[in-house]
């Protein structure tokens, strides 16, 4: 297999960008489309196939490009690998609208971008990927092509630029700095490069704008809801992680402690975490919710990066962590948002089951024990225990991560409770379901088999919470449940007031 | 001073009539009459000068003999250039009476 | 050899200037062939003679130097001799098939031309200064007598204007012949620089410098004696206009420029040199100026000749007293300006010719659509622009760099100024007319349509202006070539 | 003479011999037109690859004779020339094949044509001459040849851009006119050298030396429409297409600006260059040139008159490059020469084929075009996309040396003009774009026709398209040898070499 | 106003231009350094082949002036003619009758033909020669214009061009005869001076009155023009 | 002595002639007082010892010149006359119009 990995690799990037060649007859969408979910799989091979390590090399391009692969990347590539695929099931029953071929040609090059620059390690490569991802991802969102998608795409793009921009400076200034076109060069030099904050400050910024930093957010609940829905799921499950990802390999983790930027990605996270819970809980729409969800969440792994900045020496253990929630919020966040597009079955018991299978995800994301959730959300609290970290705010952390528990759930029943108001029977076309289905599958069950790796943090067997940690994750989860009651009292009361 | 330099000096004033003819008269025909008199001007100075020198000198009196040829040439030509000018234009200058801004060939 | 040369160089205008006065002018044009023919090759041999052996002077009558008349055959002119066989042929044959041989007076252009060819010959290898007058007069008359040829009032008009200012013109240069002889006894050019060698210069003779410059410039229309060219060049049939602008205003500027090199270091001085370049740039400036305003296309041609009269007098003030070098290149640079002027001009003037017939308008806002029409022709007279605006590779080019050369060499830096101006105003007056002619105005599809012979004469012309920027080392070599000394005096 | 000392002759004598021919063919000689221009241009292309493949292994082509009295007509194939001579050839035929198709049952096809051979042997001889003085020659033979082009619609407007081109070019060319003579009368005949002939040159002359660089930078900065110098260019648009991307891409803009690098490379030298304090100022000049282009393009209607102010704002980008003084920002540079080229012929080509398919001239024309002409569109949006520097088309690897380039001489400021550039740019292409996929149709097209199965001419059609592909491969392929990134490195290289 | 003006100032520049005029020749008069041309001459006269001077100059030292001079009329004489566009030149008004003219015709016609004919066989050693003679012919024919004699010769036809041709061509042939035997061109083969200008002399006189003649008698009487170029006709 | 005297009156009657003859206001008078001033000029070159120029100044410059020019006068007429017939004159301007 050590042979076939570049090759796959490079079939994987290649296979979506074929979409455009194809889009040039004009007869062949049909077949685009019912292709769209197979585009992922070869990086879906790679990614669980393969072991880390490999390197594919390639001199002519850019400024000479070299593709790898380690623990993290492979994580990241899993992720969206695997929300391409089901997003692309789902899609496949979900598209039955004018303008296929165009969006088939965005989704294709977005998946291309996304793909590409969890590979990449050179410089060129990872900010072309990242560049074609942003600029194709306008496509999906103004894809409805309503005024409101319109002014949405505006803003994405306006934003999307000024981020590439502070990308493309960022990366200028460090590449002149390591004097080398390679990513993992970056991070040592950086540390000690004499214009490190400007770089750290570019980076950040930059990749925040993909990442949904608060106040490089605004586009994040405007994009979200008005694109189609596999499309959502892919922006907000797995492209956010590429800034993420960005941050991960550019900044110098590990290398120096940055105390200053560290304290301003926590108080950046914290906020974002409960702002945008707050912000999210007043929306009505179901999509409009869980975009807010997305930045609560992603201030949650901007909590944890700020805290991994500070400390170098522990944040190869955050990487980890950062790494795992990255996973499950992008499985389970996919999932929530499929199921914004289903129709109620007739059937009662179709009902609740369908339901419940909303419901799962979402409250995985809140923590439940036995979910994905509640390995993360302990992973975290014991990355970000108090008394391993060498960290002026170390203490306020704890607190925090309660109060982002509490939003979380908020936030799910908010979105349930819209989605309640909104989701009408009917029949779903089975690749529709299929797509569902197959995301809820992925972020409940699958997730256990992914290769992520926290071991030391949790206590074996994984999935199973000890039992004094049961109770730390469900007291918010119940705090917040009464939260919802009062909120529901007081808006029936308000209602009935009304009438 | 002898009487060729006198002659010399005096064919220097008829060029400076001739010319002030030439530049100042309008009529076609008297600015012909004022060609000939600076030319005789010229011929005199011609022969005048280098005579006032050595005597009588038949290099320039040819050279004078030649210069009237031509310049009955001209003139010749002159007139009838001018008298078909007159014969179709009915003016006898080249501006009209009018106009004489331009009073010389120039 | 070169005996022959001289006699048949001599000899063939004349005897053909005889020959075609006794025929009509269809035959006129045929022995006019013959003609050319034989003066192209005598031309040629002459100047491959000089360009191999040097030059010489030839005795006229067997008689050398101060009693007789020697001809001065020297690499410049016999340049000149062959620019004006190019020149001249290419007019005549154009001539030839251009003007309407029904018109019995037409069979005295013959003649008249022939004589005029003489006369130019006359000019270029004339050594004695009163034999250049004659020349001169030759030339004069035989012009004035092209220009009126059948004319109507207008063009009488504008040659009885050609003919005094000529007349007064070679009167002021006869005067000054009249005081050099007196204070040199001489008429040689190359005796009286012998004299003036040997002595140290007087007051005297230094107005007799002037007034033969003076009158030349008359005849050479330098501004502000210009004014009788434009109505002559503008009216007088096409090719009578080429060989006046191409050939004749060069003869007298010619003999100045002889006479300025010859004696300006000893008779003249700073301020007139000056004064001479200065109203060079003013016939450059102004000339072109008042190109830009005319509404006839071939007064538009014939104010360019003015301006490009204009550059030939920098001459003046850019060899006196600077180095022998940057005299050198300025000289070279004038005699290239003459030359790529002369066959420009021409092309140009014939090109004009080509389009006034086809149009039937010498407007020049009548010109439009005429790019699909005659392109050839346009083209022609494109080309030669490109060697008026003295844009690269045209002769033009080389001769203006020459002289921008000479000027900052000299630190005259003031003469390069006007030399760009007047080639950006050139560029004026020269895209006008190409504007009028690329327009696009759908009503006029009324075109004649020339016989191919006349559109191919300027294209030629044309051509070799342009081309001469490439040979131009190779024809500055003959020019500069030096004399075999035991024929001076 | 040799094989190498004819092939520049011959690389330039086949454009003129086709300009010729083309002239001498009677207009309605279609079939034999269109054989003799394209023949020409592909012959040409392989004359140059030849000598491309020639020069990479060091041959040395060249010719020269006197021409005047000191002064030499000199053409000479170094790297730098190919670099050009490449881009002409390639885009000439092209820019041929588009043209066809493009002026197809228009008049005057014979001057057209003739003329346009007439403009890439001018470009041709701009790019192999040798020195300054040759340069000049084409120079302005290529100020000649390209009025009739841009005049050749004939109407009162095109007229007067004409005139206005002319105003400024032939300015242009008479005070580089001047400073060549003035340089030439101080220094002699200066053949182009690597590393320039003024390293150490006499300090008398400094002043002289710096008034004649700010007059050949004056002049040469017309046709490479350096602010304020550049107002002719928008005007030239109403010149057909094929015309505007040979102005835009090819011929004009590129001669001013490869003039510049023949200046500050071969003629002064990089080292005399920055020494006589000169680089510093071009370069703000080539940046407030950028920025403000870029500014004044926002506010254009009309598609072409957009891109115009584009090309005003990228062609300074290769006189940035250049005046950074350093090697890595000159290969950023000159490589933009090429990557510039490459893209802006893409976008007119695609404006051609709007406006000849479906009559569009104003952006606000442009809904939902992308659906009516997907292979225009495509190549349309690619182009863009490179000028705004998107990676991994040819504007990121311009942008990536450049900024790279200009942190290693500790220039950051470049930075932001990159980046600010790039807004800008991102800015009035972006709109457009959007208007080309995302819009709906609004209504029937201004003026539109139909040919067969492709949604335009196939003249018209692949044109485009290849060189939008060409776009994304020498970006994405940079590293290769023979890259147009390699070869500006080995230009570079050259240069810096002592 | 401004004609006065102008007058006064052209004035002031002719009579400036007198008097620089003058001064230079005072000057050149007082400075008489010069070559001697007229000794030169002396020297030379008895190889002319004539005695007297002049001639001597005009027709053998310097016989390429007096051709293109030739040359210089027969132009005069073609432009005139060219202007004359009828084939007759009958002026009816000039028909007169009155008996004084015809009386100083009969007298003074063949009067002046000697005139002519002396002056043109003194000028070989006296003064006198081609031009003079040719001048008094020409005056005769003037006389005879006048009175009204019609002069058929004097149309534009072939015979007036012979007759303008004549002395011309007979001058040329002769300048070119010497370049056969191999020398310079006008001069005369050795011995041939003397009888070679003579027949030179008596064609010239001759040619020299048909020009002048011709000039007199080619006034424009009719209204044939050519159009001008480019006028629509 | 007397030879000065007569070479001093006879340059002022040629100045005195030359004058007239352009300043006259009648032109068929210039042109009479002209043929004077060239038998005058006859004279001037015998006294200059130019008998052959004399003789062709006589014949030529007094004489024909002479003629001509009265011929041409009786023809034109003088500058009245020219007025008059100036409205018949096709008058265009092609010249130099600064």
């Amino acid at each position: 297999m050590m042979v076939a990995e570049p090759g796959l690799a490079v079939l994987a990037v290649c296979l979506p960008l074929l979409y455009p060649v194809m889009a040039l007859r004009a007869n062949w969408h049909r077949a685009m489309c019912f292709a769209l979910p197979l585009l992922p799989l070869p990086a879906f091979f790679l990614a669980v196939s393969s072991d880390s390590g490999w390197q594919l090399e390639l001199p002519w391009l850019l400024n000479g490009g070299l593709w790898a692969m380690d623990d993290l990347r492979r994580l990241f590539l899993l992720l969206t690998a695997v929300l391409w695929t089901v997003a692309g099931v789902y899609a496949v029953g979900y598209l039955a609208l004018p303008h296929m071929r165009r969006f088939c040609v965005c989704w294709g090059l977005t998946l291309a971008g996304n793909l590409g620059l969890t590979m990449a390690v050179d410089i060129g490569s990872f900010y072309s990927f990242f560049a074609l991802m942003t600029f194709a991802g306008y496509g999906l969102i103004v894809h409805e092509g309503t005024k409101e998608a319109h002014y949405a795409g505006r803003v994405y793009m306006a934003m999307a630029v000024l981020g590439e921009m502070s990308i493309l400076a960022g990366l200028l200034l460090a590449a002149s700095a390591a004097d080398s076109q390679l990513l993992t060069d970056l991070p040592t030099a950086l540390a000690r490069a004499p214009q490190r904050d400007l770089i750290v400050a570019l980076l950040i910024a930059g990749f925040g704008v993909k990442a949904g930093l608060p106040l490089l957010h605004f586009w994040l609940p405007l994009a979200h809801p008005v694109a189609p829905t596999p499309a959502s799921a892919v922006l907000s499950g797995a492209m956010i992680k590429a800034g993420l990802l960005g941050w991960l390999v550019t900044l110098p983790f590990g290398e120096v402690a940055l105390s200053g930027w560290g304290a301003s990605m926590v108080i950046a996270g914290a906020v974002g975490a409960i702002g945008a819970a707050i912000l999210g809980v007043l929306q009505h729409r179901p999509k409009a919710v869980l975009a807010y969800s997305s930045i609560s969440q992603m201030g949650l792994m901007v909590l944890m990066l700020g805290a991994a900045l500070a400390d170098p020496e522990r944040a190869p253990v955050l990487f980890s962590v950062i790494g795992l929630y990255a996973l499950h919020h992008g499985l389970a966040k996919g999932s929530l948002f499929l199921s914004a597009g289903v129709s109620l079955p007739a059937g009662r018991m179709g009902q609740v089951v369908t339901w419940i299978l909303i419901a799962l995800p979402g409250l995985s994301l809140a923590g439940l024990p036995f979910t994905s959730g509640a390995l993360a959300k302990l992973a975290m609290k014991a990355g970000l225990a108090e008394d391993s970290l060498d960290f002026a705010l170390a203490g306020y952390l704890p607190p925090l991560m309660t109060a982002g528990a509490i939003a979380t759930l908020l936030l799910v029943l908010r979105y349930l409770w819209t989605l309640s108001a909104k989701l009408e029977t009917g029949h779903n076309p089975p690749m529709l379901l299929a797509g569902w289905l197959a995301a809820v599958t992925a972020s409940l069950i699958a997730f256990w088999w992914m290769p992520w790796d926290v071991a030391g943090l949790v206590k074996a067997p994984v999935w199973l919470p000890a039992s004094y940690q049961v109770w730390a994750l469900v007291w918010p989860m119940l705090i917040s449940l009464a939260l919802a009651g009062l909120a529901l009292l007081v808006n029936q009361k308000r209602s009935s007031a009304r009438s | 001073m002898t009487p060729s330099l006198l002659y010399a000096m005096a064919g220097a004033v008829l060029c400076g009539i001739g010319l002030f003819g030439l530049l100042r008269l309008s009529h076609l025909l008297r600015k012909l009459l004022a060609f000939n008199i600076m030319g005789s001007g010229v011929f005199l100075i011609m022969v005048g000068l280098p005579q006032h020198h050595v005597g009588p000198d038949p290099v320039p009196q040819a050279l004078v003999l030649t210069g009237i040829v031509v310049a009955i040439a001209a003139t010749a030509l002159a007139v009838v250039l001018i008298r078909r000018y007159y014969h179709q234009s009915g003016m006898a200058s080249l501006e009209g009476e009018a106009d004489s801004r331009e009073g010389g060939p120039l | 050899m070169t005996l022959w040369l001289m006699a048949g160089l001599l000899f063939t205008p004349l005897a053909w200037a005889v020959l075609t006065l006794l025929t009509d002018f269809v035959w006129g044009r045929r022995v006019t062939w013959v003609g050319i023919l034989v003066q192209v090759f005598v031309s040629l041999g002459l100047w491959l003679t000089v360009a191999q052996n040097g030059g010489f002077y030839y005795d006229l009558g067997g008689w050398g130097a101060p009693l007789g008349i020697e001809l001065r055959v020297d690499g410049l002119a016999v340049t000149f001799v062959l620019l004006t066989a190019a020149v001249a042929s290419a007019c005549g044959l154009h001539a030839g098939v251009y003007i309407d041989r029904h018109k019995s007076w037409h069979r005295y252009f013959w003649p008249l031309f022939w004589f005029l060819w003489s006369g130019l010959n006359a000019v270029w290898l004339g050594g004695d200064l009163f034999n250049l007058y004659v020349g001169l007069e030759l030339i004069s008359l035989s012009a004035v007598g092209l220009v009126a040829l059948g004319g109507n009032a207008n063009a009488l008009r504008a040659s009885i204007r050609y003919l005094l200012a000529a007349l007064l013109g070679s009167l002021a240069y006869l005067l000054g012949v009249a005081l050099i002889y007196g204070q040199f006894g001489t008429l040689s050019i190359a005796g009286v620089v012998l004299w003036l060698d040997s002595h140290s210069a007087s007051a005297g003779p230094g107005l007799a410098l002037a007034l033969m410059v003076t009158g030349l410039a008359l005849k050479t229309a330098l501004f502000p004696l210009h004014r009788w060219l434009p109505p002559a060049h503008g009216i007088a049939k096409s090719p009578v206009s080429a060989l006046l602008s191409a050939l004749v205003v060069k003869a007298s500027f010619y003999i100045a420029a002889r006479l300025w090199l010859a004696f300006g270091e000893s008779l003249g001085n700073q301020a007139a040199a000056q004064a001479v370049g200065f109203m060079g740039s003013a016939a450059v400036i102004w000339g072109s100026w008042l190109a830009c305003k005319q509404v006839q296309l071939k007064q538009v041609v014939a104010y360019s000749s003015v301006a490009q009269i204009g550059y030939l007098f920098l001459l003046f003030p850019l060899t006196y007293s600077v180095s022998d070098s940057i005299s050198l290149q300025a000289q070279q640079g004038i005699t290239l300006q003459v030359i790529s002027h002369a066959l420009a001009k021409a092309a140009m003037f014939l090109a004009a010719g080509n389009l006034i017939l086809s149009v039937g308008s010498s407007r020049v806002d009548a010109l439009a659509g005429v790019s699909r029409f005659l392109p050839f022709s346009l083209f022609s007279f494109g080309l030669a622009g490109v060697s008026l605006m003295s844009l690269p590779p045209s002769g033009g080019f080389a001769a203006k760099w020459l002289l921008l050369q000479a000027s900052l060499g000299s630190g005259q830096w003031w003469w390069a100024l006007v030399l760009l101006a007047g080639g950006l105003l050139s560029a004026a007056y020269l895209f006008r007319i190409y504007r009028a002619s690329f327009a696009e105005i759908p009503e006029t599809d009324q075109f004649f349509h020339p016989s191919k012979s006349l559109e191919v004469i300027p294209m030629v012309l044309a051509l070799m202006a342009l081309g001469l920027g490439f040979v131009s080392e190779q024809v500055l070599s003959v020019m500069a070539l030096p004399f075999a000394e035991e024929g001076a005096p | 003479m040799t094989l190498e000392q004819w092939l520049p002759v011959f690389a330039l004598m086949i454009s003129l011999a086709a300009s010729l021919v083309i002239f001498a063919l009677p207009e309605t000689g279609y079939v034999r037109r269109t054989s003799v221009n394209l023949g020409a241009a592909v012959l040409k292309l392989v004359v140059v690859i030849v000598m491309v493949w020639g020069v990479f292994h060091g041959v040395n082509y060249g010719v020269s004779f006197t021409m005047l009295p000191g002064v030499t007509f000199v053409l000479r194939a170094d790297a730098l020339s190919m670099m050009f001579a490449g881009l002409s050839a390639v885009l000439w035929l092209l820019t041929t094949i588009y043209a066809v198709g493009y002026l197809e049952d228009s008049p005057n096809r014979r001057r057209f044509f003739g003329f346009f051979s007439l403009c890439v042997a001018s470009t041709m001889g701009i790019a192999l001459a040798g020195n300054l003085f040759t340069f000049f020659l084409f120079y302005e033979m290529l100020t000649l040849s390209t009025y009739p082009l841009v005049v050749h619609r004939g109407t009162e407007k095109a007229l007067r851009a004409g005139r206005t081109y002319l105003i400024y070019t032939l300015t242009g060319g008479a005070v580089l006119l001047f400073a060549i003579a003035w340089l030439h009368s101080l220094a002699g005949d200066l053949s182009f050298r690597d590393g320039g002939h003024f390293v150490d040159a006499d300090p008398d002359i400094h002043r002289s030396l710096i008034l004649i660089f700010i007059l050949l930078v004056a002049g040469l900065g017309v046709k490479a429409a350096l602010f304020p110098l550049h107002g002719w260019l928008p005007q030239a648009m109403v010149a057909p297409a094929p015309v505007s991307a040979l102005l835009h891409a090819v011929a004009v803009v590129k001669a001013g600006a490869f003039g510049i690098v023949r200046v500050v490379y071969d003629v002064y030298g990089v080292e005399a260059s920055s020494a006589l304090g000169l680089l510093a100022p071009l370069s703000w000049l080539a940046a407030f040139t950028i920025l403000y282009a870029s500014t004044r393009a926002l506010w254009q209607v009309d598609l072409k008159r957009r891109l115009a102010f584009s090309t005003i704002s990228q062609v300074s980008y290769i006189i940035l490059g250049i005046a950074l003084a350093g090697p890595l920002a000159a290969v950023g540079g000159l490589v933009h020469l090429l990557h510039q080229g490459i893209m802006k012929i893409t976008l007119f080509f695609c404006a051609g084929n709007y406006a000849e398919t479906l009559g569009i001239h104003r952006i606000d024309e442009m809904d939902g075009a992308g659906q009516r002409m997907p292979g225009t569109s495509v190549a349309f949006t690619i182009g863009a996309f490179g000028m705004i520097g998107a990676p991994p088309l040819a504007g990121f690897i311009t942008k990536w040396v450049m900024g790279s380039g200009a942190l290693a001489v500790n220039m950051d400021w470049v930075i932001l003009v990159l980046v600010g550039s790039s807004l800008l740019n991102a800015a009035y292409f972006l709109p457009i774009v959007h208007r080309l996929w995302f819009r709906e149709v609004k209504g029937a097209w201004p003026e539109e026709r139909h040919w067969g199965r492709l949604e335009t001419s196939p003249w018209l059609f692949w044109p485009p398209l290849l060189t939008a592909v060409v776009t994304v491969v020498i970006g994405v392929l940079a590293s290769l040898p023979f890259s147009p990134l390699s070869w500006a490195e080995l230009i570079v290289l050259r240069e810096y070499a002592p | 106003m401004i004609r006065a003006l102008r007058t006064c100032f052209i004035a002031l520049a002719c009579i400036a231009f007198s008097a620089v005029l003058g001064a230079s020749i005072w000057v050149i008069a007082g400075d008489p350094g010069q070559g001697n041309l007229s000794q030169l001459l002396s020297e030379n006269m008895s190889r002319s082949g004539v005695e007297h001077p002049v001639t001597a100059v005009l027709l053998n030292f310097r016989s390429y002036d007096t051709l293109l001079e030739i040359g210089v009329l027969v132009i005069a004489g073609i432009a005139g003619i060219s202007m004359s566009k009828t084939t007759s030149l009958e002026d009816p008004e000039l028909r007169t009758s009155d008996p004084l003219l015809y009386a100083l015709q009969r007298w003074f016609i063949p009067l002046m033909l000697v005139l002519a004919g002396y002056l043109l066989w003194a000028g070989a050693d006296r003064p006198g020669g081609a031009f003079q003679a040719g001048a008094v012919l020409a005056a005769t024919g003037v006389l005879m214009r006048l009175g009204g004699i019609p002069m058929e010769f004097l149309r534009p036809g072939l015979l007036l061009r012979l007759g303008l041709a004549l002395g011309f061509s007979v001058f040329l042939l002769a300048a070119v005869v010497s370049v056969i035997g191999g020398d310079a061109f006008l001069a005369y083969p050795p011995g041939m001076a003397k009888p070679l200008i003579l027949v030179i002399e008596s064609v010239l006189t001759l040619s020299i009155a048909m020009v002048l003649l011709a000039l007199f008698v080619s006034a424009p009487v009719n209204d044939a023009e050519d159009p001008e170029e480019g006028d629509p006709s | 002595m007397t030879d000065w005297l007569l070479d001093g009156l006879l340059v002022f009657a040629l100045l005195a002639t030359a004058a007239s003859a352009l300043l006259s206001r009648d032109l068929f008078r210039a042109v009479v007082v002209f043929i004077a001033f060239g038998l005058l000029m006859a004279v001037a070159w015998v006294r200059l010892q130019a008998p052959d120029i004399a003789l062709a100044e006589a014949a030529i410059g007094a004489g024909l010149t002479g003629v001509l020019l009265l011929d041409a006068v009786s023809h034109l007429g003088n500058k009245r006359q020219t007025a008059l017939r100036q409205t018949r004159g096709s008058h265009r301007q092609g010249s130099d119009q600064s």
